[in-house]
C-alpha cells in the first residue's frame, strides 16, 4: 500500500498545488516542493524498515515476495488485470532519482513562470506522479496505462508554458511515444493471447508472463514492438527526432524532468520487459540493437557539435549518453547493466544541471542562441564555473559519476563485441569536442558587444544551493558509487539469470 | 400475446404511451416546458421499462427478439436522446411557437431506433429504420431561418432514400433466394440458397450491407456525414451520431449473426476494404479540419470503421463459441465507448458554441474561461484518440485483443496507422483549448455552476470511470 | 610510520577547492601563502617519506576504499609507492614548489589570481594521484584530471578565443590519446582480470610468452596513451599550441610534469613491455622520429616559448628512446635531469617575457647579457644542460642513454647515429637561442627587474642543473639490473665530443657570423625547408585537412537533422492526400450519390467476381 | 408450385432495371422534384422484386412488404415535398447543385 499512497500523495499534491495558486502566486512552488519532500520522507521512513534492503539480497524476478514491497490488487478480474506494484533495487533507485529531480525541477522553474503558476505545478506534480507509476507498476496493462498518462501532463508543460514554435514540439512530443506506444500495446495483448492460448487463463501480471512459451519468431516480433517502444523513449538513434524540439521548447522544470527522468522510463523499460520477457529474442536481435547504440552515440556527438542554440545542444548531447545506455543494456552482462543503471543516474543529474544553465541564460539573456552569447564568465563567473563542472562531468571526467557509467558499460561490451566497443569509445572524443565547444561558445572567447548594455545578474543562493546538490550527487557518484551499484545489484544479479547468457556472468 | 411478450415489449410500450400523451398534451395546451418534462419523464420510464423487461427476454412474435444485449443498447439510446433532449433545452426558445412537434419527432425517432435495435425480421427492421430516418429529417430541417439545415435535410433525405432502396433491393433478392423474412429463417436457407444460384444471394447481401453502410457513413458512402452533421442543429447532430448510427449497428450485427452471413468470403473481403478504408480516410479527412462539427463527423467515420472490424472478427471465428462471446464484449464496449464519448463532445459543443459555427477559434482558451467544460471535452478527445484510463481506451484494448485472436493483421496495422493520424487532430484541438487567452492575468472567474457544467461533468465522469472501473459493465454487458 | 601519504595529494586538492569556493573573499598574500604552501608542505612530507624509504627502501602499499565492485571487477583507491614513484613525487613537488613560488610573483598582477592557483593547485593533486595509483584505473583518472587542469590553465585567459581554442586543441588530442589507452585498459581486464599494475604484470607474464600478439597490441595501446600525453610524433601538435597559457605552466604542465606522464606509464608498466621486443622497438622508434623532426622544426622558430616547447618533444623523444632500448633507469634519470634544465630554461624565458612586457619574439630582443644577469647565469646553464654539455646533468643522463641505445640487439647502432643527430641539433638550437637573446645589440630594454620570489626558483633550479647528474636513483629494485657490459671507447668519446662540436657550430653561425648560411636561405628549396620545418613539418595541415575540417563540414551539414525528414515526408504525405480528399468533398450532393453508386458496383462486382470464381 | 406465369428471373430482371433507371434518374436530374420522383421508381423497383418473390415462394408475403414499400415511399415523399416548399420559398430555385454551401 505504500506504494499506491506514495503517487497518491503526488497526485493530491498536485490538485492542492492548483488551488492554492488562489492564495497567492508563490505559494503553489511551495507546495509542490513540500509535496515532493514530503513523498521522498514518506518513501525512505517506510523503506527503513525493511531488512532486505539492509541485507540486498537479490529479488529474484519471478518470485513475487522477494522483492523489496509488493502490492497487489485485482481491478478487472475478466482479464486478470490488477494493480499490481512492487519495489526491487532498479525501481528503486529510479524512484529516488525522480523525487530528486523532481524537486530539483521546482527549484529551477522557480522564478522564471510567469502566469498560472498553480496549474504547472500541478502538471509538473502528476508527470512525476505518472513516472513513478511506471517505475513501479508490474502489470503491463497497468504499466501502459501510466506509460501513456504521463505524456499527458508533460505535454501540458510543453504546450501551455514552452517557448516560441511550442504546439509543434510538443505535438511530435506526444505523437511519437504515443503511436509505439500502441506498438508495445499490441505487443502485450499478444503476449497475453499466448499465454492464455498455453495457460488457459488471461493474466497481465509481469511475475506470470516472464517465462510464457512461444514460437520463435512470434517472440521476435512481440519483443521488436517493446523495443520500438522504449528505444523512442531512450530515445536511440533512428526515432530521437522529437527530442530537440521538445527540449528546446520545454520550459526549463520541464526540460529537467523530461532529460532527467523521462529518458529514463525508455531505459528502465528495456531492463525490465524487452530482455527478461523474450530472452532469446533480444540475444538474436542484440547485434541490431549495439550498433544503433552505436550509431546513437556517434550521431548524437556529431549533431551536437553543429547545434547553434545551447539548449539543443545539450538535448543531442542526451541522445549521445543514451546511447551508452542502449549499449549496457544489449551486452547484457552484469559489468554492461551496472554501467547502464549508473548512466541513469549520472546523466539524470548532469543533463538537468546543464538544462538548469541554458534555463536561467535564457531566463536572462532571452534566447538561446550561443552566437549572441560570448565571453559570459566575466558577468557571471559562479553560473560560468558551474557550467565548467558539469560540461567536465558530461564529457565523462573520471572521479564523477558519468565516467564510471560509461567505463563499465565500454568494459562490459568489450567482452561482447570487441570491435563495436572501439567504435563506441570514439564517443569519448567527439562527446569531448562538442562539449568544449559549448563551454567555448557561450562562457569563454571575447565579451559580446550587444551584452555590453544589459546587467546580467549571477547565480542567486537558491540556484548555488540546487547546484550544489548535483554537484556532490555527482562527486559522490564518481568516488564511492558502491551503494548505487549495490541496489542495483538485487535486481542485475537475478534478471542476468533470466536474461540470455551474456558472456561474462 | 400473453403478459410476459406485453412485458417484455415494455420499452416500446412506455414510449409509445409517451408520444401519445405527448400529442394530447400539445392539442390541449401548448406549452413548451411541461412538454419537454413529459418527453424527459417519459424516457426515464422508458429505461425502467427495458431494466424492468430484462427479465422477460424472449422472441416476440416473428418481429422482435428481446434479449438483454438488446435492451441494453435500448437503454443506451434511450440516455443518448436525453442528453439530445438536455442541449436543446434552450437551443429553441427564440423559435416560434410550434415547439412541441421537436419533441414530438425526437420520440418517435427514439421508438424507431428501439425497434430497430430488437428486430429479428425484415419488416420490424424496415419499419423501425423508416420511422427512425424520417423523423430526423424533420428534425434537421426544423429552425425555419437558418439555411444550411434546410440543405443539410433535403441532402439525408435523398441520400437515405437510396439507401433504403437499396437495402429493400437487397432484401428482396434475398427473399427471392431464401423465401423466408426473418433473420434466423434467413440464416438456415441461406447455406442452401447459395448452392442453388449464389449470383442471387451474394447481390442480395452486397445490396443489404451497402445500404447499411450508407446509415453508419462507411467510406464509399460516407460523403454526407459532414455535411449533415455541419448542417444539423447541435442536438440533431447528436441524435444522428450515436442513436442513429448506434441502432443500426446493433441491426447490422444481428442480421450478420443471425442470417449466417459470415460464411461469404466475397463479403469479409469486401467489409475488410470497407473498415480499413474508413479507419484511414475518416482519420485522414479530419487531419487538417477547422470545423469541430465536421472534425467529429470524420472521426465518426473512422470509429464506424473500427468497429467494423468486429464484424469481420466474427467470419474468422466461425463456431467457436467463446471467442464469439469476445467479438460481442468487444463491439459492446466500444461501442458504448463511442457513444458517451460523443455524447460529451457534442454536448460541450453545444454549451459553448451552441448554434453559431463551430469554429476552431470559438475554442481558443477554453481551459482559461470554462475550465470544467475544457475537462470534459478533453476527455472526450482523449477517449477517442484512446488513451489510458478513458472508455475508448478500453474500447480499442478489446479491439486489439479481438484483432489479435482472430488474426486481422491488416485490421491491425490499419488501426494502428489509423489511431496514429488521429492523434494529431485531437491533440490540435486540446492545444487550442490550452493556448494562453492574451492577458494571462485573468483568473478564471468563478461563475455560477449552471446545469451546462453539471451535465458536462457527468458525462466527464461517466467515459472516465467507464475506462478506469470497466469491470462492472463487463458483468452487466457480458449477458 | 608512512600513514601520512594520503596527505600528500589531499593537501594540493584542499587548498585548490578552498580557493575556489572563496575566491572573492581572500586577499592577494592569502591566496599566495595558500597556493605556495600547500605545495611546499607536500614537498617537505615527500622529503621526509623519501627519508624513510632510504632507510628502509622497501614499497608501501595503502588501500583506502574499493572505488568499485562489479562481479569481478573492483578496482580501489589506493596508494603504492616505491622508488620510482619517490622519483617522480619529488620531482613534481621539488619542482611543483619552485615554480608555484615563481608564479606567485609572475602572476602578481592578473585580475584572477585564485583561479589561477586553484587549478595549478589541482594540477599537482591530480599529477600525485597519477603517480601515486597502484592500479590503472585510477592512474587514468589522476591522467585525465591531469589533462583537463591543463586544459583550464592553457586556456587560463579565456578572453581571447585563440586561447580557448589552443586549450581545446590540446584536450582533444590529448584525449584521443587517452581513449585508446582507455581501451588498452578494457583489453588488459578482459584478458587479465585485474587492472591493479602490480598483480596485471605478474599475471601477464605467467600468461603469456614473449613475443605473443596481445601484449604487443597492449602495449601499443599504452604508448598511444602516453604518446598523446607526452606530446610524442603521432599526437604531438598539441604542445606548441600549448604555450598560449602563461608561462610557468608550460613549466610545470610542459616540461616538468604532464609530459613526462607518459614516460612514467610506460616506466610502471615495463614488465608489460618486455614481453613483446617489437613493442620496445617501436616506442624506440617514435622517440628517436620525434627527437629528430621535434629538433629540426625548433631549429627554425622565432617564438622563444615555441623552440622551448620543440626541445622539450625532442626530449622526451629521448626518454622514449631509453625506454625503447629497455634503459628504464637511463630514462628516469633522463626525465628528471630534463625536468630541472627544462624547467629552468622556461622559467629563465618567463622572466625575460616579464620584462620585457610580453615579447615573445627572440630576433626582437637581443644583448639581455648585462642588464639581466640572474636570467642570462640561468639560461646559460639551462642551455648547457639541454645540449648535455659535459659536467652538467645532462650530459650524464643522454649520455647513458646513447650509449644504452648502441648497444640494442638489432638496429642499435642506428638508433645510436639517429640520438647523435639529435644530439647535435639540440646543442644547436639551445645555442642558437642564448647567442640572439643574450648576445648582439639590445633592440629592447627590460622596463622592470626580477623580484626575489622569481630569482630564488632560478638560482635552485640552475644548482639542480649543475649538481643533478650526481644523484643516484632508488630504483634498483624497480627496474630489472641491465647488465650489459660498456661499449668501447671511440663510441664514447664521440657522444661526448658532438654536443661540444654543436655548441661550437652554433656560435659560428649565430654569434660570430662567420659562417653565413644566406644563400642556402635565400634559395628557393631553401626557404621552402624553412618554411616546412617551422610549421611542424606540415603535420598540423595535414591533421586539419583530414580531420578537422570533414568533422566540421559534417557538423554543419547534418546540422539540420537529416534523420527528421523521414518523419517529415510521412507528415507530408498525409497532409497531400487530406488535400486531395477534401477536395472531393466538393458538397454537391450529385457527388455524394455517384460515390455511393460507384461503392454499390465495386461491392456488387467484388461479390460477383468471388462467386463467379467459386462457381 | 411454380404456376406462376412469367419465371423469377424475368421479373428480377425487370425489377433491376426498373431500379438502375431510378437511380440514373437521382444521378442526372438536378430538379428536386424529378429526384423525388425517380427515387419512387427505384422504390416501385424494389416492391415489385417483393411481390415476384412472393409469387415465387407462393407466400403473401411479398405483397406485404409491397404494401409496406408503398406507405414508407409515400411518407417520405411526403416530407420530401415539404421540404421542397420551404426551399422554393428560401432559395427561389430547386436545382440540387445551388445547394452547396458546405463543402471541404
Amino acid at each position: 500500500m505504500v506504494l499506491v499512497n506514495l503517487i497518491l500523495i503526488l497526485l493530491l499534491g498536485g490538485v492542492v498545488a492548483a488551488v492554492s495558486e488562489r492564495v497567492s502566486s508563490t505559494t503553489p512552488r511551495q507546495v509542490a516542493l513540500l509535496v515532493i519532500v514530503l513523498a521522498f520522507l514518506y518513501l525512505v521512513s517506510e523503506l527503513s524498515g525493511l531488512d532486505s534492503l539492509n541485507q540486498l539480497q537479490p529479488s529474484t524476478p519471478n518470485d513475487p515476495n522477494s522483492w523489496l514491497i509488493h502490492f497487489k490488487a485485482s481491478w478487472i478480474p475478466a482479464f486478470g488485470i490488477s494493480i499490481e506494484f512492487a519495489l526491487d533495487g532498479l525501481s528503486l533507485l529510479m524512484v529516488l532519482l525522480t523525487l530528486v529531480l523532481g524537486a530539483i525541477a521546482v527549484s529551477a522553474s522557480w522564478t522564471d513562470i510567469t502566469e498560472r503558476h498553480g496549474f504547472f505545478e500541478a502538471n509538473l506534480l502528476w508527470t512525476i506522479a505518472g513516472v513513478l507509476g511506471v517505475f513501479m507498476a508490474l502489470d503491463l496493462f497497468l504499466f501502459f496505462l501510466f506509460w501513456e498518462v504521463m505524456l499527458i501532463p508533460m505535454y501540458f508543460l510543453i504546450a501551455i508554458w514552452g517557448h516560441e514554435n511550442r504546439g509543434y514540439a510538443a505535438m511530435k512530443f506526444f505523437i511519437f511515444t504515443q503511436a509505439s506506444g500502441l506498438l508495445m500495446l499490441v505487443a502485450t495483448l499478444a503476449l497475453v493471447a499466448v499465454y492464455r492460448d498455453s495457460m488457459g487463463h488471461y493474466s497481465f501480471s509481469y511475475f506470470d508472463l516472464l517465462n510464457t512459451p512461444m514460437a520463435k519468431n512470434t517472440a521476435w516480433w512481440l519483443m521488436l514492438g517493446f523495443f520500438v517502444a522504449f528505444v523512442v523513449k531512450l530515445p536511440g538513434f533512428p526515432f530521437h527526432t522529437w527530442l530537440p524540439d521538445a527540449h528546446t521548447q520545454a520550459p526549463t522544470a520541464g526540460s529537467v524532468i523530461l532529460a532527467g527522468i523521462l529518458l529514463k522510463t525508455g531505459a528502465y523499460g528495456l531492463i525490465r520487459f524487452t530482455v527478461p520477457l523474450f530472452p532469446d529474442a533480444a540475444l538474436e536481435f542484440s547485434n541490431v540493437a549495439l550498433t544503433l547504440g552505436v550509431a546513437g552515440i556517434i550521431y548524437g556527438a556529431v549533431l551536437a557539435f553543429g547545434q547553434t542554440d545551447f539548449k539543443r545542444l545539450v538535448a543531442y548531447s542526451s541522445v549521445s549518453h543514451m546511447g551508452f545506455i542502449l549499449l549496457g543494456v544489449y551486452a547484457w552482462n552484469e559489468l554492461a547493466l551496472q554501467g547502464a543503471v549508473m548512466q541513469m543516474v549520472a546523466h539524470g543529474f548532469s543533463t538537468a544541471a546543464l538544462f538548469m544553465i541554458a534555463g536561467s541564460l535564457q531566463e536572462r539573456l532571452h534566447t538561446r542562441e550561443m552566437p549572441k552569447m560570448s565571453g559570459l564568465w566575466q558577468s557571471m563567473p559562479r553560473m560560468g564555473a558551474m557550467a565548467m563542472f558539469f560540461v567536465l562531468a558530461s564529457l565523462g571526467l573520471p572521479g564523477l559519476g558519468n565516467f564510471v557509467a560509461e567505463f563499465l558499460v565500454l568494459l562490459g561490451l568489450f567482452q561482447v563485441n570487441p570491435w563495436l566497443t572501439v567504435l563506441a569509445s570514439m564517443g569519448l572524443i567527439t562527446g569531448a569536442i562538442y562539449s568544449l565547444m559549448l563551454m567555448q561558445r557561450s562562457f569563454q572567447g571575447e565579451p559580446n558587444p550587444q551584452l555590453e548594455t544589459k546587467t546580467l545578474t549571477d547565480f542567486g543562493s537558491r540556484e548555488l544551493l540546487t547546484m550544489a546538490v548535483m554537484v556532490i550527487a555527482l562527486v559522490v557518484l564518481g568516488i564511492y558509487p558502491q551503494p548505487v551499484l549495490d541496489i542495483a545489484q538485487m535486481t542485475i544479479a537475478s534478471t542476468l539469470k533470466f536474461g540470455l547468457p551474456g558472456a561474462m556472468p | 400475446m400473453t403478459l410476459s411478450k406485453l412485458i417484455a415489449l415494455a420499452p416500446i410500450l412506455i414510449l409509445s404511451i409517451t408520444i401519445i400523451v405527448l400529442v394530447l398534451h400539445a392539442s390541449l395546451k401548448r406549452d413548451h416546458k411541461s412538454a419537454w418534462y413529459v418527453s424527459a419523464l417519459g424516457l426515464l420510464i422508458t429505461i425502467w421499462g427495458s431494466y424492468y423487461a430484462s427479465g422477460y427476454a424472449q422472441q416476440v412474435t416473428v418481429l422482435l427478439k428481446v434479449d438483454n444485449w438488446g435492451l441494453l443498447f435500448s437503454a443506451l439510446i434511450v440516455v443518448s436522446t436525453l442528453t439530445t433532449l438536455a442541449i436543446s433545452r434552450d437551443v429553441f426558445l427564440a423559435e416560434g411557437n410550434r415547439k412541441e412537434e421537436y419533441y414530438l419527432l425526437i420520440l418517435l425517432s427514439t421508438l424507431g431506433a428501439i425497434v430497430l435495435c430488437q428486430s429479428s425480421h425484415i419488416v420490424s427492421l424496415l419499419l423501425g429504420m423508416e420511422l427512425m430516418g424520417i423523423a430526423v429529417y424533420a428534425m434537421i430541417a426544423f429552425p425555419e431561418e437558418d439555411a444550411l439545415p434546410l440543405e443539410a435535410s433535403i441532402k439525408y433525405l435523398i441520400l437515405s432514400a437510396c439507401a433504403s432502396a437499396m437495402l429493400l433491393f437487397g432484401f428482396a433478392l434475398l427473399y427471392a433466394a431464401t423465401g423466408d423474412l426473418s433473420y434466423a429463417g434467413i440464416g438456415s436457407k441461406v447455406a442452401s440458397a447459395y448452392e442453388s444460384n449464389p449470383m442471387l444471394v451474394v447481390a442480395g447481401t452486397a445490396m443489404v450491407l451497402s445500404g447499411i453502410g450508407f446509415k453508419l457513413s462507411l467510406v464509399p458512402f460516407h460523403m454526407w456525414t459532414p455535411d449533415v452533421y455541419e448542417g444539423a442543429p447541435t442536438p440533431v447532430t447528436n441524435f444522428l451520431a450515436t442513436v442513429s448510427k448506434g441502432a443500426m449497428f446493433v441491426a447490422l450485427t444481428r442480421l450478420f449473426l443471425d442470417g449466417k452471413f459470415y460464411q461469404f468470403p466475397s463479403l469479409i473481403v469486401a467489409l475488410t476494404l470497407i473498415s480499413v478504408a474508413s479507419m484511414l480516410v475518416g482519420n485522414l479527412l479530419a487531419l487538417r479540419q477547422e470545423n469541430v462539427k465536421r472534425l467529429l463527423a470524420y472521426s465518426s467515420i473512422a470509429h464506424f470503421g473500427y468497429l467494423l472490424m468486429v464484424i469481420v472478427g466474427f467470419s474468422s471465428l466461425k463456431e467457436t463459441g467463446e471467442i464469439l462471446n469476445l467479438g460481442r464484449d468487444a463491439l459492446t464496449f466500444y461501442l458504448a465507448a463511442y457513444i458517451l464519448s460523443t455524447l460529451a463532445a457534442i454536448a460541450v459543443v453545444a454549451n459553448v458554441v451552441g448554434e453559431k459555427t463551430a469554429h476552431i477559434e470559438a475554442f481558443t482558451g477554453l481551459f482559461w474561461k470554462q475550465p470544467l467544460q475544457a475537462a470534459a471535452l478533453m476527455v472526450a478527445m482523449l477517449s477517442f484518440a484512446g488513451i489510458p484510463l478513458t472508455a475508448g481506451f478500453m474500447g480499442k484494448f478489446y479491439l486489439i485483443t479481438l484483432g489479435l485472436d482472430a488474426g486481422l493483421w491488416l485490421l491491425l496495422s490499419g488501426l494502428i496507422i489509423g489511431s496514429a493520424i488521429g492523434i494529431y487532430y485531437y491533440l490540435r484541438l486540446i492545444f487550442a483549448m490550452s493556448s494562453p487567452l492574451g492577458d494571462p492575468s485573468v483568473v478564471p472567474s468563478k461563475h455560477s455552476l449552471s446545469w451546462r457544467d453539471a451535465l458536462a461533468f457527468v458525462l466527464l465522469l461517466s467515459v472516465l470511470y467507464m475506462g478506469s472501473w470497466p469491470q462492472p459493465f463487463i458483468d452487466f454487458a457480458g449477458v | 610510520m608512512t600513514d601520512y601519504i594520503w596527505l600528500i595529494p589531499i593537501l594540493p586538492l584542499i587548498s585548490s577547492i578552498t580557493l575556489m569556493l572563496g575566491s572573492a573573499y581572500l586577499g592577494r598574500s592569502v591566496i599566495a601563502t595558500l597556493g605556495v604552501g600547500s605545495v611546499g608542505l607536500a614537498a617537505v612530507l615527500t622529503g621526509a617519506l623519501a627519508y624513510n624509504f632510504l632507510h628502509a627502501p622497501e614499497p608501501i602499499h595503502v588501500v583506502y576504499w574499493t572505488w568499485m565492485q562489479v562481479g569481478q571487477f573492483d578496482p580501489s583507491i589506493a596508494f603504492y609507492f616505491d622508488g620510482l614513484t619517490l622519483v617522480m613525487m619529488s620531482v613534481i613537488t621539488g619542482v611543483g614548489f619552485l615554480i608555484h613560488l615563481f608564479s606567485s610573483e609572475f602572476m602578481e598582477h592578473d585580475n584572477s589570481y585564485a583561479r589561477y592557483f586553484a587549478y595549478l593547485n589541482m594540477f599537482v593533486a591530480a599529477m600525485l594521484i597519477l603517480v601515486l595509483a597502484d592500479n590503472l584505473l585510477l592512474m587514468y583518472l589522476g591522467w585525465e584530471g591531469v589533462g583537463t587542469c591543463s586544459y583550464l590553465l592553457v586556456g587560463f585567459w579565456y578572453q581571447h578565443s585563440a586561447n580557448g581554442r589552443a586549450a581545446r586543441k590540446a584536450f582533444i588530442v590529448t584525449r584521443i590519446g587517452d581513449t585508446a589507452m582507455a581501451i588498452g585498459l578494457l583489453v588488459l581486464f578482459t584478458e587479465l582480470g585485474t587492472l591493479n599494475i602490480q598483480d596485471l604484470v605478474a599475471a601477464a607474464q605467467a600468461k603469456w610468452q614473449v613475443g605473443d600478439v596481445i601484449p604487443l597490441l597492449i602495449c601499443v595501446l599504452l604508448l598511444a596513451g602516453a604518446a598523446g600525453k607526452s606530446a610524442q610524433l603521432p599526437l604531438h601538435t598539441w604542445l606548441p599550441d600549448a604555450m598560449a597559457g602563461p608561462t610557468p605552466v608550460s613549466a610545470l604542465i610542459h616540461a616538468a610534469t604532464m609530459v613526462t606522464a607518459g614516460v612514467y606509464l610506460i616506466a610502471r608498466t615495463h614488465g608489460l613491455f618486455l614481453l613483446s621486443p617489437d613493442a620496445m622497438t617501436v616506442v624506440a622508434v617514435v622517440g628517436l622520429l620525434t627527437s629528430l623532426v621535434a629538433a629540426f622544426t625548433a631549429l627554425a622558430q622565432h617564438d622563444i616559448k615555441r623552440i622551448l616547447a620543440y626541445s622539450t618533444i625532442s626530449q622526451i623523444g629521448y626518454m622514449f628512446l631509453a625506454l625503447g632500448v629497455g634503459a628504464w633507469t637511463a630514462g628516469v634519470f633522463h626525465l628528471m635531469t630534463h625536468a630541472f634544465f627544462k624547467a629552468l630554461l622556461f622559467l629563465g624565458s618567463g622572466a625575460i617575457i616579464h620584462c620585457l612586457h610580453h615579447e615573445h619574439d627572440i630576433f626582437k630582443m637581443g644583448g639581455l647579457r648585462s642588464r639581466m644577469p640572474v636570467t642570462f647565469w640561468s639560461f646559460l646553464i639551462g642551455s648547457a644542460a639541454l645540449a648535455a654539455l659535459p659536467l652538467t646533468s645532462g650530459f650524464f643522463s643522454k649520455d647513458l642513454i646513447l650509449l644504452q641505445a648502441y648497444q640494442q640487439a638489432n638496429i642499435g647502432p642506428l638508433l645510436w647515429v639517429g640520438g647523435l643527430g639529435g644530439a647535435l641539433l639540440t646543442a644547436i638550437y639551445s645555442f642558437r637561442l642564448v647567442f640572439i637573446v643574450f648576445f648582439g645589440h639590445a633592440n629592447t630594454s627590460p622596463d622592470r627587474e626580477i623580484g626575489w620570489r622569481m630569482a630564488i626558483p632560478l638560482i635552485l633550479l640552475c644548482a639542480l642543473s649543475l649538481i643533478g647528474g650526481y644523484f643516484s636513483l632508488p630504483v634498483e629494485k624497480v627496474f630489472p639490473i641491465d647488465d650489459n657490459q660498456h661499449p668501447d671507447q671511440w663510441v664514447e668519446l664521440v657522444s661526448i665530443s658532438i654536443p661540444i662540436f654543436g655548441v661550437f657550430l652554433a656560435y659560428l653561425l649565430f654569434l660570430g657570423r662567420q659562417l653565413d648560411p644566406g644563400f642556402l636561405i635565400e634559395s628557393a628549396s631553401g626557404r621552402w625547408l624553412k618554411q616546412f620545418w617551422y610549421s611542424g613539418w606540415k603535420i598540423d595541415r595535414l591533421y586539419d585537412l583530414a580531420l578537422v575540417n570533414p568533422y566540421y563540414w559534417i557538423a554543419t551539414i547534418a546540422r539540420n537533422e537529416p534523420v527528421d525528414k523521414f518523419y517529415q515526408s510521412i507528415v507530408i504525405t498525409n497532409q497531400t492526400l487530406n488535400a486531395a480528399l477534401s477536395k472531393m468533398q466538393t458538397g454537391r450532393m450529385r457527388g455524394y450519390i455517384v460515390s455511393m453508386v460507384i461503392g454499390l458496383i465495386g461491392f456488387l462486382g467484388l461479390s460477383l467476381f468471388f462467386v463467379a470464381g467459386a462457381v | 408450385m411454380n404456376e406462376l406465369a412469367v419465371p423469377l428471373n424475368h421479373l428480377l430482371f425487370l425489377s433491376g432495371l426498373l431500379f438502375s433507371i431510378g437511380m440514373l434518374g437521382v444521378m442526372i436530374r438536378r430538379n428536386i422534384i424529378f429526384i423525388l420522383m425517380s427515387i419512387e421508381v427505384m422504390l416501385n423497383a424494389c416492391a415489385l422484386a417483393f411481390v415476384g418473390a412472393g409469387a415465387h415462394w407462393g407466400q403473401p408475403d411479398g405483397q406485404v412488404m409491397y404494401v409496406m414499400i408503398l406507405s414508407i415511399a409515400a411518407a417520405e415523399v411526403a416530407v420530401g415535398l415539404g421540404l421542397v416548399l420551404q426551399i422554393q420559398r428560401r432559395f427561389k430555385t430547386l436545382d440540387m447543385d445551388q445547394a452547396n454551401r458546405m463543402r471541404g
